[in-house]
């Protein structure tokens, strides 16, 4: 099955980079929500204990 | 005595004359701005070369890439400085709907801006030597797309209305819809070179015109509204 | 009668002032007094309805003003530090302009009269570009003449005596006396306590901090 | 239905659940279209290989152009009826848009090369969607230009709004500026003769990235929500120092 | 303690630091002045048909044309503001030599508004379709003319300083100064593309620079002076 | 001991004093009166060396100020309403900035004491833009406490006391009093002619120019 990889041969260097990018990109979407969200709790947390 | 009994018309005519007073005082802008398109003409004849062929590729582009970028640096004042020294404060004490105020700031940008560009068109025509059958349609064209791009300007200038950097960001707001207006004001003249009716184009440019000349004074008012209220 | 009912502004997202209940009755002159930053500016701004209150809101003859904005704001004239003057138009022009702004049209009698009102007629062709502080601050004080043509009920004036020479502030508080006669309502910030020897409400915003404190 | 969501509780509690499943249904249903696409699926007969690039390229294209019009429905939600969840929702949207316009360009560009020998073309469709960045840009910038945040949502809602008018206004004058010039042959784009067996990992792809891109958006918008609290928070302490 | 202990490459330092600091506290700038470059690129093809021959002809013109025109809005601001403000009543005050000050300012603005712009040259290349063998070459040419882009740019924004509506003179003033940059600059690209050696333009650029390095600063502070005495 | 021997200034085309001699003593505070229009700015302005003179000359210790102009302007600290302060900057960023400008280096102990002389530490680290008035003058009057630090013999002083609140025009006071015993020379403007109970010297431009005319 993944002789199919060099069999692409001439295209891969297109293929690979667009297909690592897209990935690249969304986890880094991911991963940036994932932190805001994080802080964004931490926060709260904090202030909350402040206010009472 | 309050402005509702005063037509709205008289209010568009007094703001219009402010407008022209304050900015227009002297005659420096008008030639400023001819001769600021003039030296975008020659900064290209220079970057392509003196060629004809290749200038008479490009000649048309060149006029109407210039007319949108010329303007740009006249936009930012017209509103910023009415924010800065109180002028807005004294607007919204007054019952007179920010519609109009607005309307008239385009069309005062226009008369002072555009019009004189237009004027000025032989003198493009010569540098880029294009041929003098295009003239009336080339003028008709910057006048009609003038007035959208004044518009859309318009609409610019009060997005950035006390924006951090906003001289900075409001190019990059208002090209992109300035695109159409160069693609049918082009269109004219590529047409006549080639020997074909521009009318099509030409109704294309008045009804993106029309559209904006309805929609553009409340985009602008909403924001001023927005701005007046930090 | 102009009443604020609990009102709470923000400015950035530290408070100004909250909870705030006075009243400013007509014919009748107040001070608004306080520390630095304590919001005077601010507390104007929101009665001309620049800045929207946060909570509570602003009744004149028990009628919340923002019910009809357009109506409210013809009453007032407002006057800050910012004046709403432009540098390319001479005193008179920046007059006129304000004056086709309000919609109101006038004689040039009246202009006249309004610039002598603050010793101005000598300047009225003398660019603001070219004007010191304080005949700047006189051009835009002119305006409050007209309150006596055209019905104006409030004025409100953010340190209107700085920069002002001894004369003028004479004719300053002359055009105040008119205008309290007619009986008009003024609203004014000053740091300078011994302004007014004339009668006068105090609104001290740090003492009314002070109070919610204890 | 904002009126319904407007609520931010009712929000939470009904997202709460849908997260899980949402995170889990779109990671596997990606991998597998990434592994259909990359090696199990055929050859296009005469783009080879390189068609494989689509199921990338197509579903961003896709996702890039439907974020941008909810965007700016909920910015009209946002003026018009003023809900504050709206304005949330339309900056939760805003960055994920932007990132998949750029895959767009970028996948397409690496599409482009080795198909018609060139990186760019100004077609009418590419040249829309670069346009369309430039919103998303213009609306993230200009949302964050200003000191208070309220001010930069209002201003930005009605840049978003402007583009929903103009958007489709450009994209025909583009294409009407193609017919002026007589178009270049090659430079065609209508996409390769899809059979089904490409149609499936395609359709994986495109459902997965919209489930991907609906699970940020809920995110985004529950850490907005927080950090709106933590402002009231930071409020009610200022307001301690008063009384 | 006065100042004259200090050296000057300490008091160029500082300046350099609080002009970074003011203006450009945030990315946003460098995003704006690279779109706003890309932007002018769209409209050229746009104005110019989307034929590959036509494109290539004016390629290296459209880029340096941009590179001249993008950074214009950003000039103004550099110097006006910190009039308005007192600041350069302030430095008047000080033992400071103005030049170094104005010196630092057109460093600070290379940094920031060029450098990002010759970083993003793939970009361009890729629209307009530049082979990459130009690459190198055209990014040798914009970080050199840029400084001199920086430094006549400089010098127009003190000249209009305090100017009724300098910003619309401004482009006039320093549009006829950087005719020579455009020149070298797409001279070393024709030269190459054409298989020729560019290494003659270069050089005239880079003299061209060098002796705006030393002249500028000097006019600047020239002009500042002036303003100051109004 | 500076001296102004009959000094002639013009702001546009009009003459605004002309032939004017006067000195200001060291250790000696100057009030320096007239209308408005009368040109009081102007003058400071020269001092500073902001305007050249249209004639006569500004001699400090018998040597005329120009000969060495940058000898002359490090001596002096001028302030006026424009302030030379950056919206984008803090009100801490602005003072370190304008610091370095004077070409001064201090340690954080001096800053804050700068600050708190004018009561403004707590508002360090606050944007010049979200400053009141009062709080941006008091942000460019805390750059006199340096005075104290570095070699200072001047301040020009252009109508300070405008903004400012009871408790920060003390605080000035007491700068003022303080500079004076290093013996400083200060020239300062203002109409509030109740300002100061301690003695000064008074220069009134109207008197002088009455002068002239008979
Ligand atoms: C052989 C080359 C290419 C093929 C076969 C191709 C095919 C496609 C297909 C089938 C779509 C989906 C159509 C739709 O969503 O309506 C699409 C969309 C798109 N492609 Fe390509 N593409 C190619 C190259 C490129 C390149 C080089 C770029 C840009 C650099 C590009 C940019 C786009 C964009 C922006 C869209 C979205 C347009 C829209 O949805 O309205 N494509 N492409
Ligand atoms: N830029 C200028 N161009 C021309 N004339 C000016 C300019 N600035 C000021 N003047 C004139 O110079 C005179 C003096 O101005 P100046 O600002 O010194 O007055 P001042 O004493 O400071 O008044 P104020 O008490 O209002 O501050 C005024 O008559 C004014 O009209
Ligand atoms: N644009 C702004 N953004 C954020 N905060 C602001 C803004 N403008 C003012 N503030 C804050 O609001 C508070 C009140 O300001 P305001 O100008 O009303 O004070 P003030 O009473 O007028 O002071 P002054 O006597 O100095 O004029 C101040 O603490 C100030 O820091
Ligand atoms: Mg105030
Ligand atoms: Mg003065």
């Amino acid at each position: 099955m993944f002789e199919i990889l060099w069999e692409m041969d001439e295209y891969k260097v297109y293929i690979w980079p667009s297909y690592f990018l897209t990935l690249f990109c969304l986890s880094l979407l991911y991963i940036r929500s994932i932190h805001k969200f994080q802080k964004a709790k931490r926060m709260l947390n904090q202030l909350t204990k402040k206010n009472i | 005595m309050s402005s509702n009994n005063l037509s709205w018309t008289l209010v568009f005519i007094t703001h219009l004359k402010r407008d022209l007073l304050i900015n227009y005082r002297s005659l420096i802008d008008i030639i400023a701005i001819i001769s600021f398109m003039l030296l975008i003409i020659i900064l290209f004849t220079f970057g392509i070369g003196p060629i004809k062929k290749n200038l008479d590729i490009i000649s048309n582009a060149i006029i109407w890439v210039g007319l949108i970028l010329a303007i740009i640096p006249s936009l930012e004042k017209t509103l910023k400085k009415d924010l800065e020294n109180g002028w807005f404060d004294q607007l919204a004490t007054s019952s007179i709907p920010l519609e109009i105020v607005l309307l008239s700031r385009s069309i005062s940008h226009w008369i002072m801006i555009i019009f004189p560009l237009i004027l000025s068109t032989p003198i493009f025509l010569i540098l880029l030597n294009i041929g003098k059958e295009q003239m009336p349609w080339l003028i008709l064209g910057m006048s009609i797309g003038g007035l959208a791009i004044s518009l859309i300007g318009l609409n610019g200038a009060s997005l950035v209305l006390g924006a951090k950097r906003g001289n900075i960001l409001l190019p990059i707001l208002i090209i992109p819809l300035m695109i159409p207006i160069l693609i049918f004001g082009v269109g004219i003249n590529e047409a006549i070179k080639i020997g074909q009716e521009p009318i099509n184009n030409l109704l294309l440019l008045i009804a993106f015109t029309l559209i904006y000349l309805v929609i553009s004074p409340f985009i602008s008012a909403l924001l001023i509204r927005i701005a007046i209220a930090r | 009668m102009l009443e604020l009912n609990n009102l709470t502004i923000l400015r950035g997202n530290s408070i100004v002032f909250s909870n705030l209940n006075t009243s400013f009755k007509s014919s009748c002159l107040t001070l608004v007094k306080g520390k630095n930053g304590s919001g005077k500016t601010t507390l104007l701004r929101t009665i001309a309805g620049f800045i929207p209150a946060e909570e509570g809101n602003i009744s004149y003859q028990n009628v919340d003003v923002n019910l009809d904005k357009s109506l409210w704001v013809e009453k007032l004239i407002y006057v800050d530090a910012k004046k709403g003057l432009s540098q390319e138009l001479t005193v008179l022009e920046n007059l006129l302009a304000w004056l086709q702004m309000k919609g109101w049209s006038t004689s040039k009698e009246n202009l006249i009269k309004a610039l002598r009102s603050v010793d101005m007629e000598k300047f009225s062709n003398l660019y603001i570009s070219q004007c010191s502080e304080g005949l700047k601050k006189r051009a835009a004080l002119a305006r409050l003449y007209f309150s006596f043509i055209f019905e104006v009920k409030f004025w409100l004036l953010d340190e209107p005596s700085n920069d002002l020479d001894e004369k003028s502030t004479l004719l300053f508080k002359e055009l105040i006396n008119n205008f309290l006669k007619t009986n008009g309502t003024i609203i004014l910030t000053t740091h300078d306590s011994n302004l007014f020897k004339r009668k006068h409400e105090i609104l001290d915003l740090d003492l009314i901090k002070e109070k919610k404190m204890s | 239905m904002f009126d319904w969501l407007a609520n931010p509780h009712r929000f939470s509690r009904l997202t709460g659940n849908l997260q899980l499943p949402l995170i889990i249904l779109s990671t596997t249903m990606i991998s597998l279209g990434l592994y259909y696409g990359l090696f199990d699926s055929p050859k296009d007969y005469q783009q080879g290989d390189a068609v494989r690039i689509m199921y990338v390229h197509v579903p961003s294209a896709w996702l890039a152009s439907f974020l941008y019009f909810s965007l700016a429905i909920s910015c009209i939600f946002y003026l018009v009826w003023k809900h504050p969840l709206a304005d949330l929702i339309a900056n939760a949207i805003a960055p994920i848009g932007l990132i998949f316009s750029v895959l767009t360009l970028i996948t397409g560009s690496l599409w482009g090369k080795p198909m018609w020998g060139t990186w760019w073309v100004w077609d009418a469709r590419l040249t829309s969607m670069l346009i369309l960045f430039f919103f998303y840009l213009g609306f993230i910038l200009l949302s964050n230009a200003f000191e208070r945040k309220i001010d930069g949502s209002k201003t930005a809602s009605v840049l978003a709004i402007i583009g929903l008018i103009n958007l489709p206004i450009i994209k025909f004058s583009v294409d009407w500026w193609h017919t002026l010039h007589q178009p270049s042959s090659i430079l065609r784009m209508d996409g390769p003769s899809i059979d089904k067996e490409m149609l499936f990992p395609l359709a994986l792809m495109m459902v997965g990235f919209s489930l991907f891109s609906l699970y940020l958006i809920i995110i985004n918008v529950k850490t907005m929500l927080m950090e709106k609290k933590c402002e009231a928070l930071i409020l009610k302490l200022n307001l301690k120092e008063f009384s």
